[in-house]
């Protein structure tokens, strides 16, 4: 029944600054958001999309989805109401569209509503969404934590420019979900009540929620694992020895959920020297002496023991994994398996057929190339265990390595005068983690086309970062792009998977999952990586 | 000295405005970007796009001038307004808006100042306050045990950095004893017994570790100027008189001792508004340190820029504090 | 009032250098020898101790994680294999230098800049000015910058290692050097007025040549206590530079850095946490102590027994 | 060792003594052995009676009289013997009580007036807490006993100034509060250590007339601690001798000083300059110097050479002309200016002593520190030994002060207490480039020996040297640029007599062998009359009276000169109840408003080279 459990406490380590998550694409804000304001549908925790205001997903079959692939046909349910009582209509959903493509607003879920020609209003209840061009998947629009529907009658003068000065609205939008904003405290903590309005009756079972920020993830972990003063802690990265350790108080245990994030290191194919100034990791600089030898590359992949990376790092929350395409099950490809084994013999035969003989200092070196890197990602402890056995790993086939580890605000910044952003890559090697939101790889994959390459002329933008270009692998793309069977689609998708992997354009690590920390108390609980981890809060309750 | 103190307050804006610019110049120099912890799943022409409505794309001469017209003029405005319910104006300006959180930057700052004040403030004033009598005991009874304990105490008080003695206190005391919260809740209202015993709980972790890091260092200062006066002449000249020890002790030297005491603790305020950032971090205490290190990691420029700012102002004004305490405490000094 | 009495005796037949001097009252102070008896110890330890203890301080041996103290590991190993008494000394080569130099830059700044404002008044206002500006400075933006500006040009030209190393020591030099120039100006201004600064210009002595050979030593007993308390707060801030995530690279162990990611171990490995604390906190202590023994003997009241 | 109780006392009769002190022994703690500094002491106070305790730097007079307050740390000393007031033991009593005899029975005033009352407190408040701490009385009434107290201590417009803080006093009103306090409680005894030493002889005299008048209406009896034979033959009925920790000699004052037997009395006495002794003569003359052990004169008075007048002066000075701004205001604006020296001008010869004297403040520095441009000078011209000194660049300002070096008034202070006394000797010459450091050093040793020292101390610091061998070390230091011109500013004023005696001997025998100029600044008059070919004396900046010491001593013309002459005490008992009726007022400030023109002054020629301000 709702409102019988008492107060439900969360704690993100980091703090949610905003409750409108089309100003701030931050992770923790939409997953703040996503106990309030709602999408029409959303994904549930196999990543099959589930209705949530609409009353049913459509799909070509049902009619939902015009023919043509140019139109999506939304029904909203009947009587949704606001939290304060007045009706949800098509109309929030085109003032929706409308607030995320005002020009000048900054909408950080503008790709969402990409290749959208027009929303409209069929009824009060029914949603019009059309596209410029055939889209195969139309479930973009107003589907997922990041596409939520706002109320127009709060956000209305908030439009473009004035989007930012709304502070009240940002900081208390008005939803549909489970809970509303009693008080918000940016950076620091976020109060709820149970919506009086929702449309179930029975739920929330929890009559608030608090949801504190800040501080460190091994300290979340502790309050939730240890002290048992939270319920329920988001994101613990933290070595699994230390949750283990913390598990034993009993007093909860960690959930994952495992979505699309893989943990890669890339490589770089141009020259980086710091000699060639602006010139590095471009295409200008020429190919790099070594690591543009398909030997070295695959070499290096075969050095890596992927499982003592997952045990010192990850434990239960990670996979060793030979794929930049983990998840959903159907893309899963398992013809790049040669790399999970480590196997040294291979790596080191490799080299040497390749011509890059043993130096008298243990590093490899052919025509005065050493084989010796740079390796450089984020700062953040796993990482740097990371670093420390992959350093232990290359050592044993010749190969040296001097690390570095940058601030991740200044390596994920782009700012296009800091030599140390991941997308300009002055490194020979980096690692970090990628994924994709939804189920659909399309877009995620075009990112390894040749015009994604960052570059000076494009200001260091594109998703390319590691530069490969293959005029094959693009052509597959544009295919993809016209495929609308689901299988046919699965079957271009591994393909792309296998050529990046078997061309080790990336080295594939360990496909991470999301780690959260749930307090024994706590029921209801069903992590989910393709959405909000909190996307059925209003299932939570109390075990009695 | 009024005009001793005008002068240097005149002197002071030109100073202000200096280090103003020389702030953002650093900050807009820094690498660090305010979208560096959106997903990489939004793509680069959507960042563009943020970032342009942020105005974080503008030269950034403009960015500075339009935030010294929204800090000296839209902000005082705004709370002039607010104060009397006037309307000045269209009343619609643009304040200072942070760009992680598009809210103000004076409404953060506003509330985050309860905690800060509590936690560090109280920490500070504990800190002056056990400081000085350990000082003169410590002075009085030079190299006696006491004096001993407490100098090994105090140099073990700041040689200990505070990220070791908070995670040790938070496993004792949290984990194992379950004595303390190790998590500050600041929307605890104190509002009858219970809810203070909440607070002071809470509390006492992070006040327990700042106020030892504060005593020590305060301490040493009371105990040398303390040293200094008990060889004076006057000291035996009011022993001549027959005044009675306490009364030497307390009133003549204690006085004349405080006077330098009194600056430095002044010089030692402006830190309690910089927070104590490690200390807030680790008890999630969430005051004004926390939110000065959480917007220079999200490259939160408005708000690094507005913080450090009202920072260095205060430096200013208590290095000027300072100097004219010293001139009213100790009547030998005019600065006419 | 003079004193003859006082010194006729015991002055005959002793000689004294100013360093035999200040070893001589040094000895008197039993804290400030017992500091140093540890800091010799701790340098000692760090720099010869890898000499007996020959484990490399990177080698992994993953199979060997979170062990407690043993034979083969006198404190146990962290959770990639480290071997931790390795990494503790490895560290504390790189935290003292750090401490050490980045103290004697920010002394050296300080000295200058309390110097300069307290002998020359022209100047006085805005140096102290500039004292305010850099207590306001926020130091991790600054520290990006930095990085940003010089590390590949340091890196070209000392060396990873030798490059961050230059860079860290820098930023930290910079910004801590306000406190001994407040210091410093304060006692400037008192002995500038001195009798003997009067004497030394009226024999014809340049002005920078009085600043050296008068006003210098003589303000030295707080420029040293300055000295001592910056060593440890360079030490301590470096740790918690690594604290957030700046600094050396990660497969160099600087005790700040051992610390912090030891932290997260404190229940399951004690000796993680332990060793490197207890290593800042004697060193710091130590230094202090050597720090007040100094203090002392500088003093002159103390010189006139 | 003489027993103070075998000399009869003429004035107390057979009364009991209000102190009595039997075998008194003070000893430190130094290290970890007792040294004792006051040994076997003995003495009576009678009824209003005075007794002075004489005796050099560091005899333990101060110890004995704070060892009767039992103001000793605690931990650190030992009173040995028997102290008695009105037939009390003082020393077994315990602290509380003692407490109460301190600033009621037995008063005290200190040497330094400037430190000695609390700077952040009131002076109201501090004499009303000597009050109130001994007596339960109202605020009220202790106010108007405290007001009646500074009127009588002649503090003007005591009400006006009952809440001034101490800095707002000068050094002679300063003291005058501390008598004040110290007679709040009507003590039955009063001791005054070294009340006068840090003040000027006008001010000086002042304090000992207050004194001197203030026992007689409040009938107490006085411990009169100073080291200045002139102020003991002014004051004393009695006096003791002390010498190392012991009394040597006691007896009444006129027996100490025409019939002293101890050699040390005899010797004392000798080094005193008494003003007027020195009639008839024209050049100065040089100390006797006496055998402490023997009592024999060694050396006896010698005069001193002469100046040819034929040459041409070495410096000239005319007009000089420093003013310091007094800036306020918002912008620092200037609002006036001290006019510290005004339009002086005299010359000084090779060989020759000129004395400046006049009381503090009057610009006797300021017009040595112009003269060598270590203060920059307003107007004037200044030429010394061939150079234009006003003009001079820096470099050439370097090479000017070869030619003149300065001695300070505090040895102590003088030296850098962190350098070797060697090393601040060699200094100037290196400094100089005048040669390489082991012809530094040979000359610096020889120098060392002229002065009486020797070579081997070269190593030594300040801190281990008594004040006249400092003070040696400083003359030493200035001659090694061979300078022709030696201003000393009052080189000699912080010395003991004994030792005063003998640095003014060695100035004169450098004078004699390097045929020295010096510009000899000093307020001592009776050193000055000893010491000084030519005399000029300063008031508010000016030059009031020049001319050969001769026709100033004996013939002073300007009222100023007179006056300061009378003010000097003179060490001759037999003229111990003469007033010197001084008026209370203060020194003169010379702070002159923007604008000020000072008034064109005239000169009377009264004999050869005597001049006299109109
Ligand atoms: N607290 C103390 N501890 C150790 N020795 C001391 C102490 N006070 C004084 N003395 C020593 O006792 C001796 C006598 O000192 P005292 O102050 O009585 O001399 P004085 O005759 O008053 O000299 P002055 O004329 O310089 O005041 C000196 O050698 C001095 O160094
Ligand atoms: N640097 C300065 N700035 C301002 N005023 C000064 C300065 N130096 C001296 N005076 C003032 O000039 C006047 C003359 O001072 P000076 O030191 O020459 O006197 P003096 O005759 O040497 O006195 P004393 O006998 O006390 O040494 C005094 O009123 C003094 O306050
Ligand atoms: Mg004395
Ligand atoms: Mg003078």
């Amino acid at each position: 029944e709702r409102g019988t459990d008492g107060d439900l406490k969360i704690i993100f380590w980091q703090a949610v600054s905003t409750m409108n998550p089309y100003l701030s694409g931050g992770t923790k804000e939409v997953y703040a958001a996503s106990m309030v304001i709602e999408p029409l549908a959303r994904y549930d925790e196999t990543g099959a999309l589930v209705p949530m205001l609409a009353a049913e997903i459509p799909t070509v079959e049902n009619g939902g989805v015009a023919a043509d692939l140019k139109s999506i046909t939304w029904k909203l349910k009947p009587d949704l109401k606001w939290s304060d009582g007045t009706p949800v209509t098509a109309d929030d959903a085109i003032f929706t569209w409308k607030y995320c493509t005002a020009p000048d607003g900054g909408c950080a879920q503008a790709a969402y509503y990409e290749g959208v020609s027009n929303v409209e209003a069929v009824d009060a209840s029914t949603i019009k969404v059309s596209f410029a061009e055939p889209k195969p998947y139309p479930y973009s629009a107003f589907v997922g934590a990041q596409s939520p529907i706002i109320q127009a009658a709060q956000f209305k003068d908030c439009l473009g420019v004035k989007a930012p000065e709304c502070t009240s609205a940002n900081f208390g939008p008005i939803g549909t979900g489970p809970f509303v904003v009693k008080e918000f405290k940016p950076n620091d903590v976020v109060t709820f009540t149970a919506n009086p309005n929702y449309r179930d009756p029975a739920k929330p079972a929890f009559a608030s929620v608090t949801l504190k920020g800040g501080g460190d993830a091994a300290s979340a972990a502790r309050s939730v694992l240890e002290t048992g003063e939270f319920d329920y802690a988001w994101n613990m990265q933290v070595e699994p020895e230390v949750l283990a350790a913390m598990m034993q108080a009993g007093k909860g245990k960690i959930e994952v959920a495992f979505g699309t994030q893989v943990e890669r290191i890339d490589v770089n194919p141009y020259a980086v020297d710091p000699s060639l100034g602006d010139k590095r990791s471009t295409k200008e600089a020429g190919p790099h002496p070594a690591l543009s030898d398909p030997a070295v590359r695959k070499a290096l992949s075969l050095a890596i023991d992927r499982d003592i990376i997952d045990e010192a790092g990850y434990g239960d929350n990670g996979k060793p994994t030979c794929n930049i395409l983990p998840a959903p099950d159907i893309y899963v490809s398992t013809a790049v398996d040669w790399c999970l084994k480590q196997d040294l013999d291979t790596a080191n035969k490799l080299l040497d057929d390749a011509g890059w003989k043993m130096g008298s200092d243990g590093i490899r070196e052919k025509n005065g190339v050493k084989l010796s890197f740079l390796y450089q990602t984020s700062t953040n402890s796993v990482r740097q265990a990371t670093q420390a056995l992959v350093k232990d790993m290359w050592a044993q086939i010749g190969v040296s390595v001097e690390l570095r580890n940058i601030s991740a605000n200044v390596f994920f910044g782009g700012d296009p005068a800091s030599p140390d952003t991941f997308q300009k890559f002055y490194a020979d090697v980096q690692m970090y983690t990628n994924n994709f939101d939804g189920t659909d790889p399309e877009k995620y994959m075009a990112g390894w086309m040749c015009d994604k390459i960052p570059s000076p002329a494009t200001g260091w933008q594109g998703e390319n970062i590691v530069r490969y270009c293959n005029p094959e692998y693009d052509a597959l793309v544009k295919e993809l792009g016209k495929t609308g069977k689901l299988e046919d689609r699965a079957a271009i998708a591994k393909k792309l998977n296998d050529m990046l992997s078997n061309d080790v354009a990336q080295i594939p690590l360990i496909h991470r999952g999301q780690p959260s920390a749930v307090n024994a108390t706590l029921a209801g609980v069903k992590m989910n990586a393709w959405d909000s981890e909190l996307w059925n809060v209003a299932d939570w309750s109390r075990k009695k | 000295m009024f005009t001793f103190t005008l002068r240097r307050l005149l002197f002071a804006i030109p100073t202000l405005l200096v280090i103003s610019f020389i702030i953002f110049a650093l900050l807009d120099l820094a690498p660090s970007d305010p979208l560096s912890d959106l997903p990489l799943t939004i793509p680069p022409e959507v960042r563009e796009q943020i970032r342009a409505a942020m105005g974080a794309d503008q030269p950034f001469v403009i960015r500075y001038l339009r935030w010294l017209q929204q800090f000296f003029v839209n902000e005082p405005l705004n709370i002039f307004e607010q104060i009397t319910g006037m309307t000045v104006g269209d009343g619609n300006r643009l304040r200072v808006l942070s760009w992680a959180t598009r809210s103000p930057v004076v409404d953060l700052i506003v509330q985050r100042l309860p905690q800060t004040l509590w936690v560090v403030g109280l920490s500070y004033l504990f800190g002056v306050m056990l400081a000085i009598p350990i000082g003169v005991v410590s002075a009085y009874k030079q190299y006696s045990l006491f004096d001993q304990i407490g100098t090994f105490v105090s140099m073990v008080g700041y040689s200990v950095p505070t990220f070791f003695t908070g995670v040790l206190l938070i496993v004792i005391f949290s984990s194992y004893l379950q004595w303390f919260p190790s998590i500050y809740d600041t929307n605890l209202v104190v509002n009858d017994w219970s809810s203070f015993v909440a607070q002071a709980r809470q509390m006492f972790l992070p006040v327990l570790v700042l106020t030892l890091y504060n005593t020590s260092q305060i301490s040493r200062f009371v105990r040398a100027s303390m040293l200094d006066n008990l060889h004076q002449d006057y000291v035996r000249t009011a022993r001549a008189k027959g005044v009675k020890e306490k009364v030497v002790l307390l009133v003549h030297v204690l006085r004349n001792s405080l006077i330098p005491v009194v600056t430095v603790i002044a010089l030692g305020v402006p830190t309690i508004f910089s927070g104590a950032i490690i200390t807030e971090q680790i008890f999630r205490v969430n005051g004004l340190g926390q939110l000065l290190i959480t917007a220079i990691q999200g490259a939160d420029i408005p708000l690094v820029q507005t913080l450090t700012f009202i920072f260095a102002f205060l430096i200013v004004l208590f290095n000027l504090i300072a100097d004219v305490l010293y001139g009213i405490l100790d009547p030998r000094i005019r600065y006419d | 009032m003079t004193d003859t009495t006082v010194a006729i005796a015991p002055a005959t037949e002793r000689k004294s250098s100013p360093l035999a001097d200040l070893w001589r009252q040094f000895r008197a102070h039993p804290g400030g020898v017992a500091g140093l008896a540890v800091f010799v110890f701790i340098v000692a330890a760090v720099y010869l101790g890898p000499f007996i203890h020959t484990i490399d301080p990177n080698k992994i041996d993953i199979r060997a994680k979170n062990q407690g103290p043993s034979f083969a590991h006198p404190f146990g190993t962290d959770n990639l294999g480290h071997d931790m008494l390795a990494q503790v000394l490895a560290g504390g080569q790189i935290s003292l230098a750090v401490g050490m130099t980045a103290m004697l830059l920010s002394l050296f700044l300080g000295t200058l800049v309390g110097v300069l404002a307290g002998y020359l008044k022209r100047i006085d206002g805005p140096l102290m000015r500039l004292t305010d500006l850099f207590l306001a400075l926020p130091l991790l933006p600054l520290l990006l910058v930095i990085i940003m500006l010089f590390r590949d040009t340091l890196r070209a030209a000392f060396g990873p290692e030798t490059g961050i190393f230059i860079l860290i020591v820098f930023v930290i030099g910079i910004t801590s050097w306000m406190h001994t120039a407040r210091i410093v100006r304060g006692d400037v201004l008192a002995v500038k007025s001195q009798e003997f600064i009067l004497a030394a210009k009226s024999s014809g002595m340049h002005e920078y040549r009085v600043i050296l050979k008068h006003i210098l030593p003589n303000v030295m007993s707080s420029i040293m206590v300055s000295a001592t308390l910056g060593i440890a707060s360079a030490i301590i801030t470096e740790s918690a530079l690594s604290f957030l995530g700046l600094g050396f690279p990660s497969d160099f162990p600087t005790w700040g850095r051992l610390l912090y990611d030891g932290a997260n171990f404190l229940q399951i490995n004690p000796s993680r946490v332990l060793w490197p604390g207890l290593a800042i906190s004697l060193t710091v202590l130590s230094v202090n102590y050597i720090g007040d023994a100094i203090r002392d003997a500088l003093d002159p009241r103390m010189l006139k027994r | 060792m003489v027993n103070a109780t075998n000399n009869g006392n003429p004035q107390a009769g057979n009364a009991v003594p209000v102190l009595s002190v039997r075998d008194l022994t003070t000893s430190f703690r130094v290290g970890d052995e007792w040294r004792s500094v006051v040994r076997n002491m003995s003495f009576d106070i009678a009824p209003k009676e005075t007794v002075a305790i004489v005796g050099e730097s560091g005899s333990g007079k101060s110890v004995t009289s704070l060892s009767v307050m039992r103001l000793l740390p605690k931990n650190s000393s030992r009173i040995e013997g028997s102290i008695r007031l009105n037939g009390r033991e003082l020393l077994t009593l315990d602290s509380e009580s003692m407490r109460r005899v301190r600033g009621n029975d037995i008063s005290m005033i200190f040497q330094e007036p400037m430190t000695s009352l609390n700077p952040i407190f009131p002076i109201g408040k501090q004499i009303a807490e000597a009050i109130t701490c001994h007596r339960d009385v109202s605020a009220a009434e202790a106010k108007a006993e405290v007001l009646h107290l500074l009127e009588k201590v002649r503090i003007p417009n005591a009400k006006g100034r009952f809440d001034d803080y101490p800095h707002q006093f000068s050094g002679g009103m300063r003291q005058r509060v501390m008598i004040a306090m110290a007679l709040a409680s009507k003590p039955k005894l009063l001791i005054a250590d070294e009340p006068t030493t840090a003040l000027d002889v006008t001010i000086q005299g002042q304090i000992l007339d207050l004194i001197k008048l203030l026992q007689e209406e409040e009938g107490m009896s006085v411990l009169f601690i100073t080291h200045d034979m002139g102020v003991v033959a002014e004051v004393s009925d009695r006096t003791i001798v002390m010498f190392r920790g012991e009394a040597v000699e006691t007896g009444t004052t006129d027996d100490i000083f025409n019939r002293g037997k101890h050699p040390y009395t005899r010797a004392l006495l000798s080094a005193v300059p008494k003003l007027g002794s020195m009639g008839g003569r024209e050049r100065p003359m040089r100390f006797p110097v006496i055998d402490i052990s023997t009592g024999q004169t060694t050396t006896p008075e010698t005069e001193a050479g002469g100046v040819d007048e034929r040459k041409r002066p070495l410096l000239e000075v005319k007009n000089l002309t420093t003013r310091f701004d007094i800036r306020s205001g918002l912008l620092g604006r200037r609002s006036g200016a001290v006019h510290a020296v005004e339009n002086v001008s005299f010359d000084l010869r090779e060989g020759e002593t000129l004395s400046l004297v006049g009381e503090s403040g009057c610009g006797k520095s300021t017009t040595g520190r112009s003269i060598t441009r270590l203060v920059e000078p307003t107007a004037g011209q200044i030429s010394l030994d061939g150079y234009d000194v006003v003009r001079l660049d820096r470099s050439s300002l370097r090479k000017m002060r070869r030619s003149i070096q300065m001695v300070f008034q505090d040895p102590f202070a003088s030296l850098d207490p962190r350098m070797s006394v060697g090393s601040a000797v060699m200094e100037p010459f290196i400094e100089h480039g005048l040669g390489s450091k082991a012809q530094a050093r040979e000359k610096a040793a020889s120098l060392l020996e002229r002065v009486g020292l020797k070579a081997d101390m070269m190593r030594r610091y300040p801190h281990e040297f008594s004040g006249g061998q400092r003070q040696r070390i400083a003359i030493a230091r200035s001659l090694m640029l061979d300078p022709k011109v030696i201003v000393a500013d009052e080189a000699v004023s912080a010395l003991d007599v004994s030792i005063k005696a003998q640095v003014c001997n060695l100035l004169l025998d450098l004078q004699q062998s390097f045929n020295l100029a010096y510009l000899f600044i000093s307020h001592d008059m009776a050193v000055v009359e000893r010491v000084s070919h030519r005399v000029a004396v300063m008031y508010l900046g000016e030059i009031v009276e020049i001319g050969p010491r001769q026709a100033v001593f004996e013939n002073p013309q300007h009222p100023y000169t007179r006056k300061l002459m009378a003010a000097v005490p003179v060490p001759d008992p037999a003229r111990r109840n003469v007033k010197r009726n001084l008026a209370t007022d203060e020194i003169k400030s010379p702070v002159r408003p923007v604008g000020f023109v000072p008034p064109q002054r005239q000169y009377r020629e009264v004999s050869a080279g005597h001049l006299v301000q109109v």
